[in-house]
């Protein structure tokens, strides 16, 4: 087991918690945390294959850069939804359902 | 100049989004020649494109001049063209509309500040997903495009729409990750973002084979398939109309888009049939259950989108039946190629003329009430016009375009044998009379209705003309078809070779 | 059973139900690292080969900004969407959303660490812009230290707050990707390509895009954090302050 | 036109004046106001056909002689002739149509509804002479179905209840008529088809039924028309309604309009149909014997008359029942059977005709006389007396009949002989019963309502005569024993047997209602109908409603299904859940 | 000539679709300017009609060919079967129009109504006018949807539902037709329309195919043709004003499925390969039960025009009858049923508008004594009862009679019994009318006769009818001259066989 078979795995599994925690957190800020965890292990796994062969690959770093500002960008967007909704709502969560009988 | 008019495709991306910029950053002065001047560079755009492509054949442009695999690579052929024009189509009717859809007021006149720049974002980031050939472009266009939705989204203030766009783009983050993670995969095992490149280098295997799921798991919620498609219908039914119209007509296809690029590009090497199977497994789920909850709907736009999400179906049956035509007969596989696209065309332009004609009714009556729109037939002739027409495609009956569609798809799965898409598909149709005639027939109604406001007639006109060009799409498949067939791989070719 | 309730049973049920879900895709994912296959090294070749055309020497740099520099461009995008996008949510840009409660800006001690801490600030944003070249920086990172140093600003309360949404503000933030967007269509009219720098003012034009994408990320990245934490002052007077905004 | 015109010779030009002026008086008559106008000339409506019909009887060989009239536009190219063999019909059809029209005029000077009187009189006549010429099949079917439906509105023209209900019934057993013999036709013509099966279908001959089948449903067709026993019902319930004059024709002229059928369309002379012609002979035997009784029971005298025509049929249709078992003795019969009709014709049209008068006029004096004798004459000469008319038609029958070498031939010339004791029966009761026919002096008449009478009254003498000449080489015709005394002996049974029973006739009500059989067919009727009359809602309205309404039960709970499904579906994890486990079918299916 | 050859048959669409259109753009109170639109449509499509009979009987071609699908062209053309159906269309759109301009006066929704009354005959006319399935499907749906509107003119709740039903139903009907299309052309490519089909050359592997596909074909166009058991809309959508319903039942909606089984037996299967299929049997049992079944269920209405629509459901079956009885006697009689069922049906609708419009009755058992107070409308109504119940000379004998030819020269000699039977029914149902309405005494006052003048109802009513009446004696009484609907007939079979 490489080292980058560990940030690769550490990765992904990083990946699979953050969706489950999307899944299964009411708390909007939580699910936007879970997804920023996400992300995190998506970049975590493209740094990790950077690394491989011999010589140092640029380009996933360029990706990663480019991810996280898009990252970054759209969780300010969510936080101030979510922040607005709760304004509005009076509740940190998404209703569940969100389908109301018509 | 020279260089200018042969590169049109361009100015495809750049206009809307340096108009967006301009939009953001000088507000109100000047809009109105702002939007115009965008709407038309991206027409002029759009013809010389077509016209390049009609010249030229298909083309690529590397951007930056660095090839493949080391630069981004635009692919401009027929199906690009045909997506291409769809968007400005709709993207010009949809602006045209806007510009009457804000009045005057001052909370009218907020939202149009924000509109305008998210929405030539949005219109950008399209034609961005639709030009490139680079997985890892598409993650950046579709964030970009994404994004701009939800923000136009929330312009609309309702709780529902907050919630709505919530959802959304909660829901797009994540499938942007799945996608993301995908194209990570791939990146780790063929070396390359091109798809060119990936496509030369494609073999079956386990991490391919992954890659492929988890892109085509990403790019489905984006598509908004059933079963996930549970964000669509408060997001697209909450917003403002033209961003509703915008949201169903082009959003949802961008994701089909890149899956059918990928599709035909890949996986005629890697896939299995099963997994198309499954794909067209989930198509017809979202038919029945799609047209079935707009059944039950009592608001309109709801109705008009759950018919987004039926819609957005047949779309994906197209997969199945490709691969029969690749295990059999060419020509069938052709024949769904031909068809699933022109239910993307088809599907795009009636849907935005429902949706900006539910607008209109919404302006005039004040709420999307099925049942406000009892009598409205006589007091929105126009209006109603556009409903009808449109929904003529939708149902898929001659001389809709959607006909056109769906005498392919039926072609294409009768001739190979394949049943049961066949049933769906005319079920599909059967239960789009079903909802539809829900609204007309409340239109017809006789009841005096008092209009609240008049709505400006440009915006009826807008609508009324996307319906009448979704008619015109179904009169003669032609002209499409000459573009689709530039560049159209040979595995899908067969029948537009026919073309005289 | 009312629905509601149904619901928050079958929430249960499926939390659970979801576990096993996961942990299949993790075993999934899992095995597909292990079995993803060495890398063919192609791509940093072709990097470093045409290193000498990018008209930069850091790779990552060349890559960002030369080779898919596309990426970057459109990731402005982003941003820039972002911003608006966050502004829309609050179109009067009356009140954020979230309430900090500042210090008095009258505060000495404040006032003196700021006066020592920003101008550093700027100097290290535009030495990381000048770095990026060749070595790891450049206009993200430098866009970074601005963008921090206007939340300094903002959170001590001597930025007007919120953020001013003044057309210079709005310039600032859409000026980075307009110039870039610009840059990249005046290209295609001399080379026919987008981004296709001239191989000779490549260097310097990247060197002024990333020095114009420096200060819009930063204002970006300010705004959205000004248009997220909506600044309540509870003092007297400063009322006219929150008041301020753009036209 | 003219060209037209100048292409017909003068022969067809008078045909074509035969047909077309009873239509053309009828158009005229549509015209708002004009009816009442033209209801005066309908007699003149009739009148070019007698001349016609007498110089086609003795001139065969001169221009008017044998005309041929075809005009191919015409429905399915019609074609029209008058010769030898209709202008008997014609001839004494013509005369009757004259007479009761000129009747009619006095008799219904009052009627407020005499206009539509006129109008259906006249087209009935049209249809009674078209049918008479026609000599294609669609022509013959058409004219027999204009006169059918134009009677119906002579049978219900006072409107009244019983008017009503026998015009139904009349109506009724037309159209089952119609429809028989459409049938017939049509089954009919295939043997005759040529192998394209689009050449055009020339003349009636064509049709002749060639199996029994075929022969039954022309049988049956045209028996309803004929008063065939069984489908006779409507004779006796429409004659006594109808105006008299309109009674006259329907029992006179219109009747026989079956027998003509018949003899078209029944292969006579060609082939042997033992079994139908046994059964016409049987009917026809039994329907003269068993009208004769019922009839016997009636109260009317026009009800009496109608019977009295049945029974008469009776033995018209006996005479074709012959023809058709026997082949070879067609060309005896035929004419036998034509100047049977036309004696029948004029006897009958002149009794119902009294039934008129005796209300008209206030019969005193000579009017009396004259009257009674004139009635007591037709009876006789109905009956068969010798030395009338009657006796030398049945003579005529007689004799045919004897050339049959059946095995029945004695037993059928026997119950021929003695229907003649029926005849008598009925004769009695109709002048006993129309002893009570009162003088109505609302609808007083001037004298001249007696000159159609006394014309017929010649008719009866003359007419037969001038048929029989026609039919007949004379020497034939000489040595029929139409002065034979024989024929006594069944008026005195006839007589005898109408003095015993006599005294349980006086009633008011008839013991056997007129229609006699109709009270079976409309409980049958009844009886049927009420298994197809709906309960609440019609059938399928029931069933669609009810599809309806078990398809809402249906949707309900489909209803709420969709809607916790898609609520469930909005819910993170159960939608984390969908998308993870398409997520594996997709990793699962990809492999 | 020849280039306009090409192009008379769209322009006979277009005359009554831009009506249709300018209508639709005019304001509802442009009454005179839409009034002249629509009769000068009419008119001009009477003559463009008049001139494709007469080129057609002088063996021109008239064809339009509209590129659609790579393979697929929309195709109007003219041949004998679309003369006949396009010369009764396009004469009784221009009667129906004159009644419905009187009909309609100063009632609301007109505007609309003469709107997607254009469109609805633009509809037919292309259903008659094309020249193969695709372009026939388009009219066809174009049809269903075109009605709709005018089928829920008044836009209450019952002819809302009546509308929804009519729409499950032929929408239905129209999936079906669908799927044979798709499935038809999947095994034998794209054709036209022609004489004595196209289908008999594919190999007899397809044929078990082919006799699924007639019978989808069947069914779908049945649908529309209110053959039994899919009827349930035709009564129902008597709601509608009775120009429609005279439109529905003599022209639009009714004839065009009958039109379209003639076509699917005669121009695509032929009616010698469907007979070796053994698929017309079927059929034939359908329509003569069918037959039976809207005579049985239309005796038992009291409803005027409930009556009239379960007479059209037993009368349509007629034109089926005629086109499965294998032989061209039958083929005869169910073409010149298709024409002269509409001329007298139509007659039967304007007659029971008038009625309802001028006396407000609309039950059989009120009509006592209309006959008098409306001489001419009942004379009319009379004389078309009578033509359907086969009375000769009128158009009805004509066709029962060849009907009648074809089921005994195709061997079905029980055919005859449901004819027969049929007929007895229509009398009983139809004779009570004239019965009730001539001969009983009214037992009401009518009110004035209508202001205007001297005509029982306003001429547009009135004239309508009348015409048709004319027609239904004409068309019956010199059916043997060679301009008749027979002779027409003939020709056509003539080139079937």
């Amino acid at each position: 087991m490489t080292v980058v078979s560990i940030y690769g795995i550490t990765g992904v599994l990083l990946f699979v918690m953050g969706v489950f925690g999307l899944m299964t957190q009411p708390h909007l800020l939580k699910k936007l945390l879970s997804l920023n965890i996400a992300s995190a292990g998506v970049f975590l796994l493209m740094v990790a294959l950077a690394y491989r062969g011999d010589k140092l690959d640029p380009v996933p770093h360029a990706l990663v850069l480019t991810g996280i500002v898009i990252s970054v960008s759209a969780t300010a967007y969510a936080v101030a939804l979510a922040a607005r909704l709760q304004k509005i709502t009076g509740s940190p969560t998404l209703e569940e359902p969100a389908v109301d009988e018509p | 100049m020279i260089p200018v008019l042969q590169q049109p495709e361009t100015w495809l991306v750049a206009i809307p989004a340096l108009g967006a910029a301009t939009t953001f950053a000088f507000r109100e002065q000047g809009r109105r020649g702002v939007v115009s001047f965008v709407l038309a560079g991206i027409a002029i755009s759009t013809a010389m494109t077509f016209a390049k492509l009609l010249l030229r054949g298909p083309y690529s442009h590397s951007i930056g001049g660095w090839v493949a695999p080391l630069g981004i690579t635009w692919q401009i052929d027929g199906l690009a063209a045909a997506m291409i024009l769809l968007t400005s189509l709709v993207g010009v009717m949809i602006s045209r509309y806007a510009l009457e859809y804000f009045g005057s007021s001052a909370e009218e006149q907020r939202q149009a500040a924000y509109f305008w720049p998210l929405w030539f974002f949005l219109l950008s980031g399209l034609y961005a997903i639709f030009l490139t050939a680079d997985i890892f472009n598409w993650y950046v266009t579709l964030e970009l495009s994404g994004l701009a939705a939800v923000g136009l989204i929330t312009l609309s203030e309702k709780p529902q729409a907050l919630t709505g766009s919530m959802r959304y783009l909660l829901i797009a983050l994540c499938a942007s990750l799945f996608y993301l993670l995908g194209v990570v995969f791939l990146y780790g095992e063929y070396g390359s973002l091109d798809l060119t490149t990936l496509a030369a280098r494609i073999q079956p295997g386990s991490v391919t084979q992954v890659a492929l799921a988890l892109m085509t798991i990403g790019l489905i919620a984006k598509a908004a398939l059933f079963p996930l498609h549970f964000w669509l219908p408060p997001a697209h039914a909450n917003a403002p109309s033209p961003v509703s119209a915008a949201l169903s007509a082009l959003v949802v296809k961008a994701g089909f888009y890149i899956l059918l690029r990928l599709q035909l590009v890949l996986w005629p090497v890697v896939s299995t049939r099963y997994l198309a199977i499954g794909l067209g497994a989930l198509g017809a789920a979202a038919i029945l259950w799609g047209s079935a909850q707009a059944i039950r709907q009592s608001r309109l736009k709801l109705l008009i989108a759950y018919s987004t999400v039926a819609q957005i179906g047949y779309l994906f049956i197209m997969f199945p039946l490709l691969h029969a035509g690749w295990a059999g007969d060419p020509l069938w596989a052709s024949y769904a190629w031909a068809g699933g696209v022109y239910q993307a065309l088809s599907h795009g332009l009636a849907k935005a003329a429902l949706f900006l004609a539910a607008g209109v009714v919404i302006h005039a009556v004040g709420d999307d009430r099925l049942d406000s729109l009892r009598g409205l037939g006589e007091k929105l002739p126009l209006t109603a016009t556009a409903m009808a027409l449109a929904g003529i495609s939708l149902m898929g009956i001659p001389p809709g375009a959607g006909f056109i569609a769906k005498w392919l798809l039926l072609s294409a799965s009768v001739a190979s044998g394949q049943w049961g898409w066949a049933v769906v598909m005319i079920l599909g149709g059967l239960m789009a009379v079903g909802y539809l005639f829900r609204v007309y027939r409340r239109l017809l109604t006789a009841r005096d209705v008092p209009v609240l406001h008049q709505p400006p007639r440009r915006m009826e006109a807008v609508a009324l003309t996307l319906a009448i060009l979704s008619l015109v799409f179904g009169l003669s498949s032609y002209p499409l078809f000459y573009l689709l067939r530039i560049g159209a791989p040979a595995s899908v070719g067969l029948y537009l070779e026919g073309l005289p | 059973m009312s629905l509601r309730r149904k619901h928050r049973r079958w929430y249960r049920v499926s939390r659970w139900a979801l576990l096993p879900v996961f942990i299949a895709l993790a075993v999934v994912l899992v095995q597909t690292v292990l079995s993803t296959a060495p890398a063919n090294g192609e791509l940093p070749r072709l990097v470093d080969e045409e290193m000498s055309a990018s008209g930069v020497l850091h790779p990552l740099t060349a890559v960002l900004l030369n080779f898919r520099g596309y990426d970057t461009l459109l990731e402005i995008g982003v941003l820039l969407v972002a911003v608006i996008a966050v502004w829309s949510l609050d179109a009067s840009g009356k009140s954020g959303h979230l309430r900090l409660r500042l210090p008095s800006p009258n505060n000495a001690a404040l006032r003196v660490d700021l006066s020592i801490i920003l101008p550093l600030m700027v100097l290290m944003a535009g030495y990381m812009v000048w770095i990026g070249s060749y070595r790891p920086g450049g206009a993200f990172q430098s866009g970074a230290i601005l963008g921090a140093a206007a939340v300094t600003l903002i959170s001590s309360g001597m930025l007007p707050a919120p953020f001013g949404r003044s057309r210079r503000t709005r310039l600032a933030l859409a000026g980075g990707f307009s110039f870039f967007m610009t840059v990249a269509i005046l290209t295609v009219l001399f080379k026919g390509r987008l981004l296709n720098y001239p191989m000779a003012w490549a260097g310097t034009m990247i060197l002024l895009i990333e020095t114009l994408l420096a200060v819009s990320i930063g204002a970006a990245l300010a705004a959205l954090f000004a248009g997220v934490a909506g600044i309540k002052v509870d003092e007297p007077g400063s009322p006219s302050r929150r008041e301020e905004r753009g036209p | 036109m003219s060209a037209m015109l100048s292409t017909l010779d003068p022969g067809q030009i008078l045909l074509a004046t035969v047909l077309l002026l009873p239509v053309l008086l009828l158009v005229i008559a549509l015209v708002p106001g004009m009816a009442d106008r033209i209801f005066g000339l309908a007699p003149i409506a009739a009148l070019p056909a007698i001349p016609a019909a007498l110089w086609a009887l003795f001139f065969p060989d001169s221009p008017f002689g044998a005309i041929e009239l075809n005009v191919s536009a015409l429905v399915l190219g019609a074609r029209f002739a008058l010769d030898l063999g209709n202008a008997p019909w014609l001839f004494f059809t013509a005369l009757l149509w004259c007479c009761a029209g000129w009747f009619g005029r006095y008799y219904l000077a009052h009627d407020e509804r005499r206009g539509r009187y006129g109008g259906f009189f006249l087209g009935a006549m049209a249809g009674n002479f078209g049918l008479i010429l026609a000599r294609d099949p669609a022509m013959f079917f058409t004219c027999f179905a204009v006169m059918s439906f134009m009677s119906y509105g002579l049978v219900i023209h006072d409107g009244r209840p019983a008017s009503m209900v026998a015009g139904r019934v009349y109506l009724g057993m037309a159209v089952l008529g119609e429809v028989l013999q459409f049938a017939g036709l049509v089954l009919a013509i295939f043997p005759n088809l040529g192998t394209s099966g689009l050449e055009n279908f020339q003349t009636l001959e064509h049709f002749r039924a060639s199996d029994p089948w075929v022969a039954g449903l022309f049988i049956a067709g045209f028996g309803v028309k004929a008063g065939l026993l069984g489908l006779h019902v409507w004779l006796p319930m429409a004659h006594p309604v109808a105006p008299t004059p309109a009674s006259a024709v329907l029992s006179g002229a219109m009747i026989k309009a079956g027998l003509i059928g018949w003899m078209h369309l029944l292969p006579l002379g060609l082939d042997a149909f033992p079994v139908l012609g046994g059964l016409m002979i049987t009917l026809g035997l039994a329907g003269a014997y068993l009208a004769a009784v019922i009839g016997c029971l009636q109260t009317h005298p026009k009800a009496v008359l109608a019977y009295s025509s049945v029974s008469q049929m009776g033995l018209m249709t006996t005479g074709i029942g012959i023809a058709l078992t026997a082949p070879y003795l067609v060309t005896a019969l035929i004419p036998a059977i034509v100047l049977y009709a036309s004696h029948h014709a004029f006897a009958k049209c002149l009794l119902f005709l009294s039934v008129g008068l005796k209300s008209v006029r206030n019969l005193t004096g000579w009017e009396r006389v004259v009257f009674w004798s004139g009635n007591s004459f037709a009876a006789l000469a109905l009956i068969g007396a010798p030395f009338t008319s009657g006796a030398l038609a049945k003579a005529a029958l007689k004799d045919a009949v004897g050339r049959a070498g059946l095995p029945s031939e004695a037993t059928i010339i026997t119950l021929l002989t003695f229907a003649a004791a029926g005849t008598t029966l009925l004769m009695l009761r109709y002048l006993f019963t129309l002893r009570t026919i009162a003088y109505d002096e609302h609808h007083a008449s001037p004298v001249g309502v007696w000159q159609p009478w006394l014309v017929l009254l010649t008719g009866i003498i003359v007419g037969p005569l001038i048929v029989a000449l026609g039919v007949f080489d004379h020497a034939h015709l000489g040595s029929l024993p139409f002065a034979a005394l024989k024929g006594v002996i069944p008026m005195v049974i006839g007589a005898a047997g109408y003095g015993l029973v006599r005294r349980w006739l006086n009633g008011e009500t008839p013991i056997i209602p007129a229609g006699d059989l109709y009270r079976l067919y409309a409980a049958t009727g009844r009886v049927i109908g009420a298994a197809f009359r709906p309960r609440t809602q019609t059938g399928a309205a029931a069933a669609t409603s009810g599809i309806a309404d078990g398809f809402r039960r249906f949707m309900q709970p489909v209803s709420r299904a969709l809607a916790q499904g898609e609520q469930a579906l909005s819910v993170w994890s159960i939608s984390g859940l969908a998308a993870g486990a398409v997520a594996l079918i997709l990793f699962w299916l990809a492999q | 000539m020849t280039s306009l050859d090409a192009w008379i048959p769209l322009l006979v669409l277009l005359t009554s679709f831009v009506t249709g259109v300018i209508i639709l753009a005019l304001g509802e109170h442009r009454v005179a300017a839409r009034t002249a639109l629509n009769l000068i449509g009419a008119v001009a499509k009477m003559g463009l009609v008049a001139m494709m009979l007469w080129g057609v009987f002088h063996g021109h071609e008239y064809q339009t060919r509209i590129p659609f699908l790579p393979g697929f062209d929309l195709v109007l053309r003219a041949d004998g079967m679309t003369v006949l159906f396009s010369t009764l269309s396009a004469g009784l759109w221009l009667l129906t129009t004159i009644y419905a301009i009187g009909y309609l006066e100063n009632s609301p929704f007109r505007r609309r109504f003469f709107g997607y009354f254009s469109f609805c005959v633009t509809a037919t006319m292309g259903v008659s006018l094309a020249g193969n399935l695709v372009t026939f499907f388009l009219f066809y749906e174009m049809l269903t949807l075109t009605t709709y509107p005018l089928v829920v003119h008044r836009g209450n709740e019952k002819s809302i539902k009546a509308g929804t039903l009519y729409l499950a139903y032929t929408l239905g009907g129209s999936a079906l037709f669908l799927v044979g299309m798709v499935w038809l052309y999947s095994i034998a490519g794209a054709f036209d329309f022609t004489e004595t089909g196209v289908l008999s050359a594919l190999p007899s592997s397809t044929h078990g195919s082919l006799v699924i596909i007639f019978f989808l074909f069947m069914l779908g166009a049945g649908v529309k043709a209110a053959l039994f058991p899919l009827h349930a809309w035709l009564p129902s959508a008597m709601v509608a004003p009775a120009p429609v319903s005279a439109l529905l039942h003599a022209v639009a909606v009714v004839k065009a499925g009958a039109f379209g089984m003639v076509r699917i037996v005669y121009d695509v299967f032929g009616i010698e390969f469907a007979e070796t299929l053994q698929v017309l049997t079927p059929f034939m049992i359908m329509a003569s039960f069918t037959i039976l079944y809207g005579s049985a269920r239309a005796l038992v209405q009291d409803d005027f025009k409930k009556r009239l629509a379960f007479s059209t459901v037993s009368q349509v079956s007629y034109i089926l009858l005629g086109i499965t009885l294998f032989g061209p006697l039958g083929t005869v009689g169910g073409l010149v049923h298709l024409v002269h069922q509409g001329v007298m049906k139509i007659t039967m609708f304007f007659a029971a508008g008038n009625i309802a419009e001028t006396l407000h009755l609309h039950k059989i058992s009120e009509l006592k004594g209309v006959g008098r107070r409306m001489p001419l409308t009942m004379g009319a109504f009379s004389i078309a009862a009578l033509g359907m119940i086969g009375v000769p000379p009128l158009a009805g004998f004509i066709s029962k009679w060849y009907l009648g030819l074809g089921a005994v020269e195709s061997g079905n000699n029980w055919v005859l019994l449901v004819l027969a039977a049929s007929s007895l029914l229509n009398a009983a149902y139809f004779l009570p009318i004239l019965r009730v309405a001539w001969f009983e005494r009214p037992d009401r006052v009518w009110e004035e006769r209508h202001a205007r003048g001297w005509l029982e109802a306003s001429w547009w009513l009135v004239i309508p009818p009348v015409v048709t009446a004319l027609l239904t004696v004409l068309v019956g009484l010199f059916a043997g001259s060679d301009y008749s609907p027979l002779q027409w007939a003939l020709l056509i079979t003539g080139r079937e066989y």
